[in-house]
């Protein structure tokens, strides 16, 4: 494969990701409020289009001809890059996450995925690692005491949580032994017994899993961790000084998280896009995407079901929670994954 | 190819900001992260070293210098709060009781 | 491979740039991010130079939570701009000249030392198996002291930071 | 191959005892303490037994190497044992009669606070006593000189809350400094001139030199360097002085170091270098004329002494001074004789005079005495024994050793008749001081009862327990036998050991020598008769010839004087020395000044350097900074260069 048509693929492999996962970011959005409203007995968005399935599109428009205001006591440069840096991390990190097999298209062979690295899954933590700078610049740049609380509490509860998230996926690396996503996803294939499949969660890692749920929410600051942008008490949180495309970048970022995360649960604990192939060829070369589709969807709903069921923590339970708890749990999850590797290796 | 001066150069650039920054910045949290400039200025160096000498303990090195850069900056921000709550301010000129 | 030379002039006017800026500007904020930008630079140097989980780690330590502690920190003191004080003319009168001596000479040392010879870029990838095969095995005392010192770290960051009359409060 | 005595042992087990009872002996029981010592002790007798029973089928000298201590090039110097005819006589001189007054001193000091203290000393003396004799290099010799100088010191003072014994204990000490000096400067002369300081290599190199030529100067003054050393420890004149105070110790440690072994350390060594004298006539001559100076000196200071231990004090020094004379005639194997002779008849006097110490509670002082016969009889028949020996009479043993010194000291080819001379009258007064002391103490009306009547308490007088008799018993037989070996078979035993050189004696003045035994007999015949005259005929007499001599008595009584010319002619520049320069001059002046000096100069210093520390961080980072750069400045141009 010659350097052009490496740039070419790399290209199009790019537009289309983002493409579809703006798509998704925007549906996931509308889907949120579909579902919360039928949990909440009342419909959501129903006037837009069928379904109200046009709604996303017409909050974009709405969001891009807003009037944009810069509130004149904020700190302009980091004001406006804030909603920028996270936005731009949120998407940057679905750059490593494969959807599926390698494809054959026109000719070129390629994975589908933006690029294959063999520390995939440390970029990504590392590069989610960085969307805090846009929470907690948001909140102290606005200059307002609601925002400087969101993003103390944003940046505090992510640095405190990614600690229990990495050391959960220790365990799925030692089961794989390597770092890289795609390697990750092969070593799960196959079945236990013939009809249990040989995913991580399976394989001893669901406590792993259930950490890495909790640090996951309170990362993407959703609920029942969504202190940063608490309604009640911080009006909006890091984004109340925000609107229009601002504040949109926010949403966008936020969701966009969110269905990283989705991904990268998918991968490390349920298998990824593995599942039963059939079919044409065609079909074959689609199925995968299909089966990886279909568990980011689960994982999603899972996110809106707890949204619309769980109340909030308060700020000193989340924090004890995820010292006292998770850490320890992870800390012991990880020891005993270890023992039994090392029992079984030798 | 890059010959290993520049990088070495590159690291002893980053290394000098960081003591001037020590030396001319008089907010205690800009010089600590002036220290933290000048261990990445020498972590430079051992990875690049590394790479000349097909050596990894030079890598190996960047690690621990990272835990303990991780280690000084909980204990120095813990010290950086413990004197703001004393002295009501980041100046270290101000902070100068420590003489005869 | 002039790409290599050019992806490192690149990186490295960024580094440099961020560190001149970090001393330049008066507020510690953006001092802060500017570091960041010098570590996210420095990664790279760092894949360039082949260390790739040297890389990963540099962004995930560095810049992911050692600088958000920086500016969490900035945050809740809610630092202002730098005062202009002269508190000290000794730092200026011996310690700027020191370092800009002290520097040219350790130059001048390396580019007659190193001048000539050039780094086999990925020569020596550090794959993770790799490095944690060093680190459990040749360097396993290190590294357990390494955990100790941070241990004593965290004890002594919540001894510090905590205050003095916080009494612990019992959860209902 | 020869048999392996280990003869280390022999030394060892004294030690080993002074280290369980001076570590342990606090928890000890008195039982415990005694046993530990006696067996220690009397273990190193055995064995000393042994060892002579065997050595006819062995060939003398016999040495044994322990392990090695210093080699520096071609020097060394080993732990290692020597064992010929003369160290044998000493191993058992020293092992018997230090076993028995071993046995003496449990009765003696049964009643004494500090029992294991004592023994542990009294072990501590016998190891380094037994060092010092069976030792095959003039190194080890010294650990041993010096150790029983040690032991003696702790002895002396062993009632150390007790002023005058702390001081005497410190006297002898630093008297015997003196004398050790002069023994070093002749180890160091050894080392330069032969490269050795090992008996057979010293005595072989001093062999092969020309007396005449090459080693007349040096050999002569090894030979006197070692005479200092032999002055200090046998109490030779002018280092005597030690000696009569040493009597502060309790008295088995006076029979034990200060009659019996230790000082005759000095005699032993003299025989020991013979070689070495019998090459250099001057220092020689030295030894012969010190020993004459001090026997009769010595015994007329006896004559006037009232405190029983002091008498034998002096009397002790006197009869060393017999044995310095015979080596300095060269008739060492009679030295040696007398030594032994010497070593059970002063012993027994010691004993014995502990025995009457005891008797009537503490008294020392013969004037207060009397009449003792009859209360005491065992100790007045051994003590009798021992008189007549030291006295001379035949045939007791003094007689023999006395006798033959004499002879020699008139025969022999370095001897003259003026020590002949002046031996004779010293053995004259010997005879009268000894019988002074034996009437006073045991014949006569008690005279002490009134005073101590008058204090209120009545003085028990009771003869002592058998554990202190036996002792007696068993010295008082040596003191009447130890002769009957006869002198001219210990020469011949020695022989080997102190092979005469070239100038044998060839000299043999025919039947003079039965004439001058008669007379030597006749001399102390002569002093029985005027003590019995003046002590027990007619007692009021002594005082009015006193009365008569006047000032000579005066100077009699206080020892000449000795004492207080040494206080003023070398104590006393000595110690305004040490307060003018030493003291005032360089500790005050140079070191405690310079001391203070710098400190002021760094307070000074201090002072100005303090601004540096203005308390801001910055400057700190910019001194160091500027320090940095200097570093690596320096380090730059040293890789340069």
């Amino acid at each position: 494969m010659s350097i052009t048509t490496f740039v070419i693929v790399s290209i199009i492999k790019i537009v289309i990701t983002l493409v579809v996962l703006l798509t998704a970011v925007a549906y996931t959005v509308w889907l949120e409020r579909k579902v919360v409203g039928h949990i909440q007995n009342r419909w959501g968005p129903t006037r837009v289009g069928p379904f109200g399935l046009l709604q996303p599109l017409a909050d974009g428009i709405k969001f891009i001809f807003k009037e944009d205001l810069t509130p004149p006591h904020v700190y302009k440069p980091l004001y406006i890059a804030a909603p920028m840096i996270a936005l731009v991390f949120a998407l940057t990190s679905i750059a490593v996450i494969p959807v599926g097999n390698w494809v054959t298209v026109a000719g070129v062979q390629t994975p589908l995925q933006i690029t294959d690295l063999n520390i995939g899954l440390l970029v990504v933590l590392g590069i989610t690692s960085l969307g805090v700078y846009g929470v907690a610049l948001a909140g102290w740049s606005s200059n307002s005491k609601y925002s400087l609380l969101g993003g103390l509490r944003a940046s505090a509860q992510m640095v405190s949580y990614e600690i229990s998230l990495g050391l959960s996926l220790v365990g799925v690396l030692i089961l794989a032994g390597s770092f890289s996503l795609r390697d990750i996803v092969n070593a799960q294939a196959g079945t236990f017994w013939g009809f249990i499949p040989r995913w991580n969660i399976f394989q001893g890692q669901f406590v792993a899993f259930f950490i890495y749920l909790t640090a996951a929410y309170a990362e993407t600051n959703r609920v029942p961790f969504d202190l940063p942008e608490a309604e009640t008490e911080l009006v909006a949180g890091y984004h109340t000084e925000y609107s229009a495309m601002k504040f949109a970048m926010f949403f966008m970022a936020e969701y966009a998280n969110m269905i990283t995360v989705a991904c990268l649960a998918s991968l490390l604990f349920l298998g990824g896009w593995l599942g039963p192939l059939f079919g044409p060829p065609a079909l074959q070369m689609v199925l995968p995407l299909f089966w990886f589709g279909l568990r980011v969807f689960g994982f999603l709903f899972l996110y809106i079901w707890v949204r619309g069921t769980l109340p909030r923590f308060r700020y000193d339970q989340l924090m004890a929670f995820g010292w006292k708890v998770l850490l320890p749990l992870a800390i012991g999850n990880l020891v005993v994954t270890a023992l039994v590797v090392a029992l079984r290796a030798g | 190819m890059v010959p290993l001066s520049y990088y070495l150069a590159l690291g002893g650039i980053l290394f000098a900001c960081g003591v001037t920054g020590f030396l001319v910045k008089r907010n205690i949290i800009t010089i600590f992260m002036s220290i933290e400039l000048m261990l990445n200025g020498v972590n430079l160096s051992f990875v690049a070293f590394a790479a000349q000498w097909h050596a990894l303990s030079g890598q190996i090195f960047v690690f621990f210098v990272m835990v303990v850069a991780a280690a000084e900056a909980a204990v120095g921000l813990a010290i950086i709060i413990a004197v703001y709550r004393t002295r009501e301010t980041l100046n270290v000129d101000r902070v100068n009781l420590l003489k005869l | 491979m002039q790409l290599h030379l050019v992806l490192f002039v690149i990186f490295g006017v960024v580094c440099v740039a961020g560190a001149v800026n970090l001393l330049v500007q008066r507020h510690p904020i953006n001092s802060a991010l500017s570091l960041v930008v010098v570590m996210g630079a420095l990664a790279a140097e760092y894949l360039l130079l082949g260390a790739e989980f040297v890389a990963a780690v540099q962004v995930i330590v560095y810049a992911g939570a050692i600088m958000v502690l920086f500016v969490f920190v900035i945050m809740l003191l809610n630092a202002g701009e730098e005062e202009r004080t002269t508190g000290s003319r000794i730092a200026l009168l011996f310690g700027v000249p020191g370092v800009v001596a002290g520097s040219l000479l350790i130059a001048w040392v390396l580019l007659s030392r190193f001048g000539a010879q050039a780094v086999a870029i990925g020569a020596l990838p550090g794959p993770p198996k790799v490095i944690g095969w060093l680190l459990f095995h040749d360097f396993l005392l290190p590294f357990e002291l390494t955990s100790i010192l941070v241990l004593i770290a965290i004890l002594g960051a919540v001894v510090l930071a905590s205050h003095p009359e916080a009494q612990p409060k019992k959860e209902r | 191959m020869t048999p392996n005595f280990h003869l280390w042992l022999i030394p060892m087990l004294p030690l080993v005892g002074a280290a369980l009872n001076g570590l342990f002996g606090k928890r000890f029981s008195r039982q415990i303490v005694a046993g530990v010592a006696l067996l220690a002790c009397g273990a190193a007798f055995a064995m000393a037994l042994a060892v002579a029973f065997q050595a006819g089928s062995l060939t003398l000298p016999h040495s044994e190497l322990l392990a090695q201590w210093i080699r520096a090039g071609s020097f060394h110097a080993d732990f290692a044992f020597y064992l010929d005819q003369l160290s044998l006589v000493m191993l058992l001189v020293v092992t018997g009669v230090g076993f028995l007054i071993h046995i003496y001193s449990v009765g003696y000091m049964w009643e004494e606070g500090g029992f294991y203290r004592f023994f542990s000393y009294l072990n501590l003396f016998m190891f380094f006593m037994l060092t010092l004799v069976l030792a095959n290099n003039y190194l080890l010799m010294f650990i041993g000189w010096e150790g029983v100088g040690l032991a003696s010191y702790l002895l002396i003072g062993f009632w150390f809350t007790k002023d005058s014994a702390a001081s005497a204990g410190k006297k002898a000490f630093i008297v015997n400094r003196i004398g050790d000096f002069g023994f070093l400067i002749a180890l160091f002369l050894m080392i330069r001139e032969f490269g050795s300081l090992d008996f057979e290599q010293v005595f072989h190199g001093a062999g092969s030199m020309n007396p005449e030529t090459a080693g007349a100067g040096l050999l002569t003054a090894i030979g006197l360097l070692l005479l200092v050393g032999a002055c200090g420890k046998s109490a030779q004149i002018p280092l005597y002085v030690w000696l009569p105070d040493a009597m502060e110790g309790p008295t088995p440690v006076s029979a034990l170091i200060h009659a019996a072994t230790m000082v005759t350390a000095g005699v032993y060594m003299v025989a020991r270098s013979h070689a070495i004298f019998d090459r250099a006539p001057t220092a020689l001559m030295a030894v012969a004329v010190i020993g004459t100076l001090t026997a009769l000196f010595a015994a007329s200071i006896g004559v006037c002494q009232t405190d029983i231990k002091k008498v034998l004090a002096y009397s002790t020094i006197s009869q060393l001074g017999y044995m310095f004379l015979a080596c300095g005639v060269a008739s060492y194997s009679a030295g040696i004789f007398h030594l032994m002779t010497h070593a059970f008849f002063k012993g027994l006097l010691f004993l014995a005079a502990g025995s009457v110490i005891h008797a009537v509670g503490g008294e020392q002082d013969m004037r207060k005495m009397g009449g003792l016969r009859k209360h005491i009889p065992w100790t007045f028949w051994t003590m009798t024994a021992a008189t007549f020996a030291i006295a001379g009479f035949p045939p007791f043993a003094g007689f023999f050793s006395k006798d033959e010194i004499l002879w020699q000291a008139y025969s022999s080819p370095y001897g003259s008749w003026v020590y002949w001379l002046l031996g004779l009258i010293t053995a004259f007064i010997t005879s009268f001081y000894m019988f002074r002391l034996w009437f006073m103490t045991f014949f006569g009306e008690y005279r002490g009862d009134a005073e101590s009547q008058a204090h209120g308490h009545q003085p028990h007088i009771h003869e002592s327990p058998k554990v202190m008799l036996v002792p007696l018993v068993i010295l008082a037989v040596l003191s009447i036998c130890g002769g009957w070996i006869g002198s001219n078979r210990f020469e011949v035993f020695l022989s080997p050991a102190l092979a005469p050189t070239e100038a044998a004696r060839t000299v043999e003045v025919g039947n003079l020598e039965v004439q001058f035994t008669l007379l030597s007999v006749v001399i102390a015949g002569l002093g029985l008769l005027l003590a019995w005259w003046l002590y027990h005929r007619r007692p009021q007499l002594p005082s009015q010839i006193a009365d008569a001599m006047g000032r000579f008595y005066q100077a009699v009584l206080n020892k000449y004087y000795v004492d207080e010319l040494y206080a003023t002619a070398f104590v006393k520049p000595v110690i305004d020395g040490s307060i003018r320069i030493l003291w005032r001059g360089i500790d005050q002046g140079v070191i405690d000044a310079a001391l203070d000096n710098g400190a002021r100069g760094a307070g000074e210093i201090s002072d100005s350097m303090r601004r540096m520390q203005s308390g801001n961080l910055r400057s700190y980072a910019g001194w160091i900074a500027a320090g940095a750069a200097v570093v690596i400045g320096y380090m730059v141009w040293m890789g340069t260069r």
